[in-house]
């Protein structure tokens, strides 16, 4: 039976005012505006651990951001289970269905009500915990802002879970301590816990092993792995590292500078990628075997500045197989597979 | 950050400012309780002819702020003519009133003392600077050693020493070495050509002493945390790996980096020294601004009290003005990229 | 919470921080039982012959007397209730409003922050002692009005350094985290912003309260003291011209003696604060390398650690 | 002879109480011109402590007290300050991990690099130092006319290379690079891989490289010594830590670093923390997540030699039966 899909994108666009100077107001130049995202349309079934891998500046956070209600999209929609995340984000439900009690709530009702279903992994476990709390305070928390009708047992019980889930067990031997106290590894499981302990149906980890050491991150990316099946949690993976999202997502999204250049199945995407670009990064990324050496396919220049967008494919300054038609034609997608699409105008002539 | 950006936003920082002051300092003698204007035109050492004058200049039988029957007459030329236009006009013409205990011109007051208190101020303030930053240096070099914090006490002890009293000690202490008031010996006049402004020099001594000892402490201490700061970047363990030996890292790296917090910090505490050259002047009796003011405020000389706090304010916003250009130029990161 | 008692053990057992608060303890116990420590209540009228004028110290009079007669002593005593209330009530006013306003523009940021941080920046420019001078000498001379135009002035410094403070910690992720799990503004402010922002606030009231003492002591030297009430800063002012002509030091120092230990030792406790609450680096690169290559100690036997904080694997 | 050689070199660290805490014990290796040694290892391993301790820049509190470093022959322990200022950057220099701010801020890039010509006397007029800085930056992909700009006007990437390109000024003998692309991305990385690869052979260089990327070691490096909590626990040649590695550590840190070419295959972390200084085991620092020497008596009272179990091949585990 195909999954609902818990979450819907469509043509998602995302821009940032960039700051005008005294001068630009008295030349009065044009308006500048960030191309976040430019058009992203893709969506996730329950269950499924899709990565969203990218350079800096493809965009990656900034849907993530979306995706979790804390920013607003400039054009576009996104659909949690059916509900529009930016009218949510803001408490202005419609109701979507007769007798549906959520847009009856409160703004503020509403918005507690979409944070306790979303939550968000960080990236920094030195940053991502307020260093004056102790781990008690900072997993109890969201059970302190989101009054659930919870007794004191009942939340010390949900917390001990957490943290014993996350792989901090005895629980109480953790609580008192402080965050400096912890290695890398144990603060980020207790930003997991922090998000568990509201037992949501999504989670956003925007490149939550990047700053860990490499014999730790695997426990971390199999406790990720094993949350599809011990809370049914949905997650989407954000990061710059193709081996990581290689070892335990379902599917793959590469993003280009605000766009979606290819995506499918991961295996699939790793082994056969079809985009430049993706083919670029594939073989770029270090294999620790000097045997298996592979020739690099190294992309000169730099990520071009996101103000002003390259005309046509985006890729195409720093594409090898760029020809006249890529400067002008923006590519649709193309598909490969029924899962396995690709948004580039040389993909069929490559097979 | 662009730079015509910065200068364009500190100069229209600056002029509003200025006008600010100017509009605040007009208020500030009419608002409040007890109106001074009042005061000014009914006091009894004013001559009848001393207060037409003023009356007239300052439009004090005018409304103070809307001319209703000017506006029905000559429209809006006419709904203009307030006590607040006519004190522009006369603050234009560099007219600040006539004083009201001595009956000259405040104007002329201030004109034959205001390089008195320039020459205090920046003297004081240029050896403070100069010495507070080669003391920072030495403390921060010499971090943690018995030196480091010695100059450390030294600060504290002057960030608790109220300028006038320390003033008041070295009148003490230098017990008739020095002269102890007054900018001159009784006597002696300018064109006596030298000996009158070594004498004048041996005059300034003390209240000089009295500035540079206290307000070094502050820029030593922030040129010490700055210098410490700075010496614990990445950029000096390059140099150091570059095989620079310590004086040419501190030289050619540390120096500069340490000296751009200086500027904004002599900028901040411009307003402070003022506030010290006031208590010193009163201390020593050296006759420029400082002393005029406090005699004002002794006399409730209003027009005085108003034309020097003017004068000092515009003073320190101008010098606040260049510090900033100053930074500009000194950070590249202010230039334009 | 562990943090905020580990800062005040550390600021307990700093040497500088025990002098301060012994010093301030003396002046408070004087200021208080003041009625009681002064041999003569120094408002009662006493009929003064010209050789009590600044009479030297002698048995009845431990610091002689003052240019009216009256005993220095005494007047020194209840002079400290003058400096200590102006000290500590606006440095409080200035605490509460530089922070609440750069509490305000640093979180909340946008175009009231800009005009309130516009208006900090002007205040900042305009020097202070003038600008005190022309009000109150306008206004009118009062306890509370020194203490409303010295809050006034001085609450900007607070604000200015509050909205950087807390500028830089609004953009640190665990605050992201608390707007992700649905915190209200309120709540991050009281919870995540305040106890990063709070010991620098203190650290920076307790240092306000030194220059408060000082900036009173300046206005009432120069005449704008509130005349009912006896201050050091008067003393000074009657002292300064008749004392220094006729050698009378016993009148002319105590209060100034006086005006410094209190707010040297308000100084001592703030800077000790200071040091606790953002400890000043103490290594940098540029140090003697001399030992660095000490070959001769030889591999050290390796020392049993004590577990200072013991990880669990 | 070797250009480098680094024998049994121990460094503490002082803490303010005084104790010293052993963050190096017993490092033994040599590298010769024109090869490169990867350093990997987990934070904390000391790997940045011995790539500063090379050239004497340890920070204060940080004391050499064991061993040798013979460049060419001549140890650098024993030689003065003075001496050494001479040795750095003319025979060795170094590219810093955070060349985010590791350039002067106020002054422009190309002053920075006639700064060092200029000292080590390589070229004295500044016009012609200025000329060979320009050549040094098209060298390293930067156009000469941005040398006149300011470091903060430079990407993450260009900085980098602007690094790299003052490194090679004075042509060293060694380049020594910490973490030379941690910070930058993907691509970015790549480029800077190949950049030094170049130079490398290009000029001749003996390349030290200090990461705790499997990946780029694999990439670059001919030697791989692996450090754990202040020791060597295996040191060969690129192809036999990766292909058969003796040490345990080695052994399981290769199991949990992601392959790209075999995606979805398990992944085994290793269990515990990486030891902290003040809190290091008495023997073997890898017990207490060694999955084959736990608990062992000999792994627990006593640290292993370093012991050569075939040709180039230095293992420190006393359950590792020499060949």
């Amino acid at each position: 039976m195909e999954k609902q899909p818990i979450l819907q994108i469509e043509d998602l666009y995302k821009q940032f005012p960039v700051t005008r100077t005294f001068v630009d107001r008295v030349k009065r130049s044009p308006k500048q505006v960030v191309h976040a995202l430019d058009g992203i349309s893709f969506s996730v079934a329950q269950g499924e651990i899709l990565a969203l891998v990218g350079e800096s500046g493809s965009g990656k956070t900034t849907v993530g951001m979306n995706v979790l209600g804390l920013q607003v999209p400039t054009k576009g929609y996104i659909l949690f289970d059916g509900y529009n995340m930016a009218d949510w984000a803001m408490g202005k439900l419609k109701s979507r269905k007769n007798g549906d009690e959520l847009s009856r709530l409160s703004k503020r009702k509403q918005i507690l009500a979409l944070r306790r279903r979303a939550q968000m992994v960080f990236q920094d476990p030195y940053e991502s915990l307020n260093p004056r709390q102790t781990i008690w305070e900072i997993v109890v928390e969201p059970l302190e802002i989101h009054d659930l009708g919870l007794s004191a047992d009942e939340k010390e019980a949900r917390v001990r879970a957490a943290l014993e889930d996350c792989g901090l067990a005895p629980a109480d031997h953790f609580w008192n301590r402080y965050p400096d106290e912890l290695s890398g590894g144990q603060r980020q499981r207790v930003v997991i816990a922090g998000a568990l302990v509201l037992e949501p149906e999504l989670l956003v980890a925007d490149e939550p092993v990047s700053m860990l050491d490499v014999s730790i991150r695997a426990d971390i990316l199999t406790l990720l792995q094993s949350l599809r099946k011990t809370r049914n949690i949905t997650i989407l993976y954000t990061t710059h590292d193709l081996a990581t999202a290689g070892y335990f997502t379902d599917r793959m999204a590469v993003m280009y500078l605000g766009r979606v250049v290819e995506i499918g199945p991961t295996a699939e995407v790793l082994k056969e990628p079809r985009h430049p670009y993706t083919q670029a990064l594939v073989s770029v990324a270090p294999v620790p075997n000097p045997r298996k050496k592979r020739k690099r396919m190294i992309l000169q220049g730099e990520v071009p500045n996101p103000i002003d967008v390259p005309s046509g494919c985006r890729f195409h300054p720093r594409c090898p197989i760029a020809t006249d038609e890529c400067k002008i034609t923006d590519p649709p997608y193309v598909k490969i597979t029924s899962k396995h699409k690709v948004a580039c105008l040389k993909t069929l002539s490559v097979d | 950050m662009q730079r015509s950006d910065y200068l364009i936003r500190k100069i229209i920082f600056a002029l509003a400012t200025l006008a600010a002051v100017v509009v605040f300092n007009f208020f500030l003698f009419r608002i409040l309780p007890g109106d001074p204007v009042k005061l000014i035109i009914h006091s009894p050492r004013m001559t009848a002819e001393a207060q037409e004058r003023i009356k007239s200049n300052f439009g004090l039988d005018k409304p103070v702020w809307f001319n209703q029957e000017g506006f029905q007459e000559e429209g809006i030329s006419g709904a203009f003519d307030t006590q607040f236009t006519a004190y522009l006009r006369e603050l234009t013409k560099g007219d600040l009133g006539v004083s009201f205990s001595t009956r000259k011109d405040v104007s002329e007051l201030i004109k034959e003392r205001i390089w008195r208190t320039v020459v205090l101020v920046v003297v004081g303030e240029l050896l403070a600077i100069f010495i507070g930053v080669i003391l920072g240096m030495v403390a921060a070099w010499r971090r943690g050693t018995s030196l480091d914090t010695s100059i450390l006490l030294y600060g504290l002890f002057t960030w608790a020493m109220p300028t006038f009293f320390f003033g008041i000690i070295l009148l003490i202490i230098s017990g008739g070495r020095f002269p102890i008031g007054g900018m001159v010996t009784p006597g002696l006049k300018p064109d006596d050509g030298l000996v009158y402004w070594q004498d004048v020099g041996r005059h300034l001594i003390l209240p000089t002493l009295t500035l540079t000892i206290l307000y070094l402490s502050e820029y030593m201490l922030i040129m010490r945390s700055s210098v410490v700061e700075v010496l614990s970047e990445d950029y000096i363990l390059t140099a150091k790996a570059k095989g620079l030996n310590a004086f040419q890292t501190f030289r050619d790296h540390a120096l500069k980096n340490a000296m751009l917090p200086m500027v904004t910090i002599i900028a901040l505490t411009l307003g402070y020294t003022v506030g010290g050259a006031i208590q010193v002047e009163t201390v020593f009796s050296w006759p420029g601004i400082g002393r005029l003011m406090f005699d004002a405020v002794q006399k409730r000389d209003y027009p005085v009290l108003q034309g020097t706090f003017l004068i000092l304010a515009v003073s320190v916003i101008i010098a606040n003005l260049i510090a900033d250009l100053l930074y500009a130029a000194l950070d590249p990161r202010v230039k334009p990229d | 919470m562990e943090t905020q008692n580990r800062i005040w053990t550390t600021f307990r057992k700093k040497p500088m921080a025990l002098i301060g608060m012994s010093m301030l303890a003396v002046t408070l116990i004087m200021a208080f039982f003041a009625p009681l420590l002064a041999p003569y209540d120094p408002n009662e009228r006493v009929d003064v012959t010209p050789s009590d004028i600044l009479a030297p110290p002698d048995a009845r009079h431990i610091l002689g007397r003052d240019d009216a007669g009256k005993d220095v002593l005494s007047s020194l005593i209840y002079g400290a209730r003058v400096s200590l209330i102006v000290g500590f009530v606006s440095s409080f006013f200035s605490m509460f409003i530089g922070t609440s306003v750069g509490l305000a523009a640093g979180y909340f940021g946008g175009r009231v922050s800009n005009v309130l941080m516009r208006f900090t920046d002007f205040l900042m420019v305009i020097p202070d002692l003038p600008l005190m001078l022309v009000i109150i000498s306008v206004w009118g001379r009062g306890l509370w009005k020194i203490i409303l135009v010295i809050s006034v002035l001085y609450w900007t410094y607070t604000a200015r350094l509050v909205r950087s403070q807390v500028l830089s910690i609004k953009e640190r992720q665990f605050i992201l985290r608390a707007h992700a799990l649905g915190a209200s503004d309120f709540r991050i402010i009281i919870r995540h912003i305040l106890p990063q922002v709070m010991p620098l606030i203190i650290a920076q009231a307790v240092l306000d309260i030194s220059s408060s003492v000082i900036a009173e002591s300046t206005l009432s030297f120069l005449g704008l003291g509130d005349p009912t009430l006896v201050s050091w800063g008067m003393m000074l002012n009657f002292a300064f011209e008749r004392a220094i002509s006729r050698k009378a030091w016993w009148f002319l120092l105590p209060p100034g003696i006086a005006i410094v230990w209190v707010s040297l030792a308000i100084i001592l406790i703030g800077n000790a604060l200071e040091e606790v609450v953002n400890p000043r680096l103490k290594t940098h690169h540029l140090f003697n390398p001399r030992n660095m290559v000490s070959l001769a100690i030889g591999k050290p036997p390796l020392v049993e650690p004590e577990s200072t904080s013991e990880v669990i694997p | 002879m070797n250009t480098l050689e680094v024998h049994d070199l121990s460094i503490n660290y002082l803490t303010n109480e005084g104790i010293a805490l052993n963050a190096v014990d017993g490092l033994t290796f040599s590298l010769e011109q024109g090869r490169s040694l990867g350093l990997v290892g987990e934070s904390g391993c000391g790997k940045t402590t011995v790539m500063l301790s090379l050239m004497r820049l340890l920070p204060e509190a940080g004391r050499i007290v064991d061993g040798q470093i013979l460049f060419n022959g001549r140890d650098l322990l024993q030689i003065s300050e003075r001496d050494m200022q001479s040795v750095r950057w003319k025979d060795i220099s170094m590219v810093f991990q955070g060349a985010m701010n590791a350039l002067n801020p106020v002054r422009t890039v190309e002053s920075q690099i006639v700064e060092v010509l200029q000292l080590h006397n390589i070229i004295d007029s500044t016009r012609d130092a200025r000329k060979r800085a320009g050549e040094l930056l098209e060298l390293v992909g930067i156009p000469a006319k941005r040398g006149s700009q300011y470091p903060h006007q430079f990407s993450g990437g260009m900085k980098q290379r602007a690094m790299i390109a003052m490194a090679l000024a004075c042509n060293p003998q060694v380049l020594i690079a910490d973490e030379p692309t941690t910070a930058l991305d993907v691509m970015i990385q790549a480029q800077i891989i190949e950049l030094l690869e170049k130079m490398q052979r290009l000029l001749g260089l003996s390349l030290v490289l200090v990461t705790h990327d499997l990946g780029v070691v694999a990439e670059m490096c001919d030697d791989v010594l692996v450090m754990y909590g202040g020791t060597v626990a295996e040191y060969a040649s690129s192809d036999v830590i990766f292909n058969n590695p003796q040490h345990p550590y080695t052994q399981r840190l290769l199991k949990a670093f992601p392959d790209i070419a075999e995606p979805g295959s398990d992944l085994a972390s290793i269990p515990g923390n990486p030891p902290r200084l003040d809190n290091l085991p008495p023997g073997c620092r890898f017990e207490p997540r060694c999955h084959v020497g736990k608990g062992e008596p000999i792994c627990l009272k006593q640290l292993p030699p370093l012991v050569e179990i075939e040709p180039g091949h230095h293992v420190a585990c006393h359950l590792v039966k020499g060949v």
